[in-house]
């Protein structure tokens, strides 16, 4: 066991994900001798070289269609895009290739590349670097969507994630990279939590509360919160959003019946409208209320000295809560 | 009037861009080891040991994927294929690129190059698949080091360039090394993506060739919408060499081809080809060309034929008697009428493989999915039975 | 009143609005000479000059990029993606630069840039070809994402996305291109009902049907059928998918207590999700069963030779409405 | 072991791609008008008359540029600004291209251009406002013929072409036409939408300068990392004109800037400028350069200074007393002082505010969330009412 920040576990695990495999590979802009603006590759370039850690050319799509070839050649890529919001020039060679090409080669082909993408806000940042986009690639058949909500998943689930032979979206908490806790970086992924599985984070029995990456530590502390007023809340990190881990999540609310969905994203479309819709259909008559959403206004992200106002926090998400006892 | 206004402005804006159309290739900068009327000609960069029976089997290779290509054409007139994307008049460039690759070479397609598909030993069948809808081409790469078809405009001249970059990965560059060569047409050079892959191959100085079918046409866009120099020149911009070749010599393109090839092997990184040629036939047999361009200038293209060339080389210098024409038109009618039959006896895949491959294992929900829809597939069976 | 295909009904539309506005254009792939590969631009060019009608270079960035650039010079854009599979290209121009342009320069800019997308399968297209993104860009704030059912509203909605100062992503059921229906070219838009609108096509009791686009006929088709079995479904043309009109909505499952969204897009994360979502939150003491999806599978567009086994047809709605009668 | 050989390979492939690194700009092709020592030469294409009023004017400009940009540095510092993106060293590339254009022209910039900001009259409180997080940036782009800043980088290339396309379309090419002019940097080269962009102008022939700065890196990554050959070569493939000028001499680039502009107004179409130069500071304030390049390299660079061989020149030529040069860092001082208190004094907007202008008509979704989060904030008032 050793303290890590989450950016630092990353690093260890990318590491272990370098020495475990000689065919996985780094590449992004700035991840080489700068280490990523993150430092979340810090020191990779220099023990594993230029051929392993790649620093790109500045463009997304040649980034992912670049990594697209180099896994046709055997090859492991894990990219990374710097930001959120630069995903969007990579997309179609995520959604028409990566996402579809095991499909068109009826399985000849397969694609072992991670896509690692720090998200979401609350960092203070100039437009773009705060941008929620989950929710486009969990729409799109074909791509494994996840997220850590902390150093110890961050540590596994890139670790899972390089090592699974699917594409994998792997969305960063960026605001909770200097958040630090015990990691046990001994312990190998054999007893691992799979990727695709929720985990039941704060048992409890009157609201399923069901986050994840920057909201996880947020809905922990909203279950503190509403302890002092004696409502108990079970809060679920969903860690995978593509597949959902319904089993989990459908349990959970038979047991409360009722249900919050919390994510930085625009609640307009959103993770929490799929969850909602799911849930409603298979847990209808256990639902007291109805899953109620909690997220972005139905706005672009606004400037930095608003994000405050425009993302969920505590009391948004306590509020959410009292409100599905209304029903 | 207004709106006369904006026309006018218009013509204006036209006139000031209109530098003289760049369609004829100025003989000077074209490539050609084999005149239209089939004379064998010499160039200073590019000599040609080839022998009678090499010829030959070029021949061989031109007239029967003119075959597919034209037995296809008539299965989607049949309502046997969705759609066709013929290839009549790029035979030569996509047999001399074809001919080009070493076996351990890799080639990354457009949803054109059916000649090149025959060269490396892809079973015309596969493709038919794709066409009449029962795949989405769906043949293994690495069976033929033949690339799915890539529909999606540019996509595959990134994922060439990284298939590229896997090789210098492996050391496979230099003495015996392996070279790419990623295909795409005169439209495609538009795409952010060809660029990209321009320079992440110049910046990482890859194995690759970037070979380009300049047909003249992108569906019904002339050249000059894309461009307004010639194609080849974009690479010297980049930092590699661009050459032109006359896309409708087969002995030019083989040439060419070979001698790129050979460099990004030996680690002298990309080369851009641009075989200049011309889309005989419509765009895809949805398409109709008449709206767009004049029959004159296929009727000038015509006498530039890709085939008839080297028919008349092998004639006038007696490398061939006449019944290898015919032996080879035979073993071509052959080729038609077994993929004409194939073709009509492709079953359509079982409905319940839609849910196949879509990841490495599949997921809680889609095996649900596929038990539902086999259990909405029952319930029919259950009512016809009940009648 | 004369009788249109929705394709002609489009072309019709668009030279209204080429003809009212001198700032309008049109600008794509072979939009000229040859008319768009369904014809929609048929003629134009040869009577509005290649000034207005203009040909692009192939690539969709530089369409959706350069359009921006004219609105900006006041220009009015109305721009073709020949194909739904081939809008990734300009996604980050879409969702970084043309959603947000308005609220990053705190409206002082204006983007009156259209859209249009042919868009779903049924015509046994190759791969990419018969997609359905709607849902991506209904959940990108700034964004106006309509869809057009029948002729007569391929017509009005057109010229009114033309007419509209936002973005607007225009989606045209591909698939009804050839569908004929009589059209009112005399009347303007004046006393038309507003693109944001969602309108009642068959007027029911016991179930409400939301579909748009395609599903529009197949679900008017239902209707018909499950009158014969004494089931009333009331069809619901979404017409707009972002905004969407709840009230409308609302007021009709507040009646029948039941709903079924239809579409082509994946059900997964699809316009159904969000609609599911906000009709069991607002309707919740309504509902006598849990809002049911009808839409593809959650795996990439098959081979067109399975599209009808993939796609929604008469038979899938129907045994939805069924299942919501069995709560 | 393997992870050795992979090494190996990678050191072969990276010698394979070790051409010349091209930094040092070859002098024959670099367009100088002032020598890092202040003295001014000519050049056979770019000759420029300039009375000392008007030199002076451009030595204003730069110190006031730079100290706006020192002030702004030592804002975020004391964390009144979120970020800030220097534009030391650059001042004279911005300051001479901005002084180029003339009150019609169009500038769009990415998110460095504080010196052309400055030129196009724009209130550097703006500029604040965005590094400050209280707007997006928010200015009328038609105010100042200047438009917002794009972040995403390359896009502003494709917007200025359209822009330019649309001049086009007024018929205001010719005879007191009008220009636009593309800022970008040189790692943006790289991105598709900046060779689409290129493939726009020069197909359409549209009146627009792509102004380059080359500052040499972007972000950690050298210009090696994005071209082996001189970025302006990159126009010849794409079929106009490219030039490298001093980006550290302000009369050449305001010569070269001035031409380029001219050529398009008067419908010759776009032209390409590469203004090499050097970023002396970090990439932003969060940026810490030491860990990927050499102070040697900064102090190089420092000699090249592009203000210093301004003050240089007019002090040798004897064309401004030092009172001057006084006056001028009094009056920087006191834009310094202004912004610095205004940053201070600046409020945040009001929350409700970030419902505003996301169309041009609120839907009542949007509607309905303002009142619902007003609602929301009220609550809290109440309870502390409640207290
Ligand atoms: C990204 C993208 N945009 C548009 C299309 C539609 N489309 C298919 S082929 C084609 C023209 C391609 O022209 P070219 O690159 O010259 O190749 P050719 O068809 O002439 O062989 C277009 C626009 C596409 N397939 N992909
Ligand atoms: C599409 C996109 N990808 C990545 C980034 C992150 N980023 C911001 S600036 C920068 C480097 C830009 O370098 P250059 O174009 O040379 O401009 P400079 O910063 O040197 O002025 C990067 C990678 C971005 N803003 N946009
Ligand atoms: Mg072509
Ligand atoms: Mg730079």
């Amino acid at each position: 066991m050793t303290t890590l920040t989450l950016s630092k576990a990353l690093n260890e695990g990318l590491r272990k994900a370098l020495e475990n495999d000689p065919k996985a590979l780094i590449m992004g802009e700035d991840v080489g001798k700068l280490g990523g603006v993150f430092r979340v590759t810090d020191g990779l370039q220099k023990d594993f070289g230029e051929a392993r850690v790649i620093d790109t050319p500045l463009a997304e799509s040649g980034i992912i269609g670049t990594a697209i070839g180099l896994a046709l050649r055997g090859y492991r890529p894990i990219c990374e895009i710097q930001f959120d919001g630069f995903v969007f020039p990579a997309f179609d060679q995520i959604v028409t290739q990566l996402a579809k090409m095991r499909y068109r080669s009826l399985g000849t082909v397969r694609l072992p590349v991670t896509i690692r993408i720090p998200f979401g806000g609350g960092i203070g940042a100039v437009e773009h670097h705060s941008e929620s986009p989950e929710a486009l690639f969990a729409h799109t058949p074909g791509l494994r969507v996840v997220s850590c909500g902390d150093p110890a998943d961050a540590y596994t689930m890139i670790q899972q994630a390089a090592a699974c032979d699917d594409p994998v979206m792997f969305f960063e908490p960026k605001r909770r990279y200097w958040d630090k806790a015990e990691v046990d970086t001994d312990s190998g992924l054999a007893g691992a939590l799979p990727m695709d599985s929720a985990r039941v984070l704060v048992p409890g029995t009157d609201v399923t509360v069901l986050c994840y990456g920057p909201m996880v530590r947020t809905c922990a502390e909203a279950a503190v919160a509403a302890s002092g007023d004696g409502k108990s809340l079970e809060v679920i990190d969903l860690r995978s959003l593509a597949p959902l881990d319904t089993e989990t999540i459908f349990a959970s609310v038979r047991k409360t019946g009722r249900c919050v969905v919390v994510h930085e994203a625009v609640v307009t479309g959103g993770i929490g409208a799929e969850i909602a819709a799911q849930v409603t259909q298979e847990c209808f008559y256990s639902l007291e209320a109805p899953v109620l959403r909690v997220g972005a206004y139905t706005t672009p992200y606004p400037p930095s000295r608003l994000e405050d106002h425009y993302l969920p926090d505590l009391d948004r998400i306590l509020d959410a809560v009292d409100r599905t006892f209304a029903y | 009037m207004a709106v006369k206004d904006a026309g006018r402005a218009a013509r204006s804006a036209n006139r000031a861009s209109a530098r003289e159309p760049e369609r004829q290739a100025d003989p000077a900068e074209l490539i050609q080891l084999l005149t239209p009327e089939g004379e064998r000609v010499e160039h200073p960069d590019y000599s040609l040991e080839i022998s009678a029976d090499e010829v030959k089997a070029l021949y061989r290779d031109l007239v029967i994927v003119r075959r597919i290509d034209f037995e296809a054409i008539a299965l989607q007139r049949q309502g046997e294929l969705g759609i066709w994307a013929s290839l009549l008049g790029q035979e030569a460039a996509q047999v001399g690129a074809g001919r080009a690759l070493g076996a351990r070479d890799m080639a990354f397609p457009t949803y054109r190059e059916h000649g090149v598909a025959w060269c490396r030993g892809l079973d015309p069948m596969k493709l038919l698949e794709l066409f009449r809808g029962v795949s989405h081409g769906g043949w293994d790469p690495t069976a033929h080091n033949f690339h799915l078809y890539t529909i999606v405009i540019g996509s595959q001249t990134l994922h060439a360039t990284g298939y590229a970059m896997g090789i210098q990965r492996d050391g496979a560059v230099g003495e015996g090394g392996e070279a790419v060569i990623a295909f795409f047409g005169d439209g495609a050079t538009s795409q952010g993506d060809v660029n990209e892959a321009f320079i992440w191959a110049s910046v990482s100085n890859a194995p690759i060739v970037f070979f380009c079918q300049n047909n003249q046409w992108a569906i019904s866009e002339p050249l000059e919408r894309q461009s307004r120099t010639p194609l080849y020149m974009r690479a010297q911009g980049f930092g590699f060499p661009g050459v032109r070749v006359d896309g409708n010599d087969v002995l030019a393109c083989l040439a060419v081809t070979r001698k790129a090839l050979q460099a990004a092997r030996d680690g002298q990184g990309p080369t851009l080809i641009e075989a200049f040629t011309y889309r005989m036939g419509a765009h895809t047999t949805t398409d109709d060309p008449t709206r767009y361009r004049l029959s004159a200038e296929l009727e000038a293209w015509k006498l530039k034929d890709p085939i008839e060339r080297v028919k008349q080389y092998l004639i006038r210098t007696e490398q061939a008697e006449m019944s290898f024409f015919d032996e080879v038109d035979a073993e071509a009618a052959a080729v038609g009428s077994r993929i004409r039959a194939g073709c009509q006896r492709m079953p359509d895949p079982t409905p319940d493989s839609m849910f196949d491959n879509v990841l490495t294992s599949e997921t809680p929900q889609l095996a649900a999915e596929r038990a539902e829809f086999a259990a909405y597939l029952d319930s029919f069976l259950a009512e016809e039975g009940a009648r």
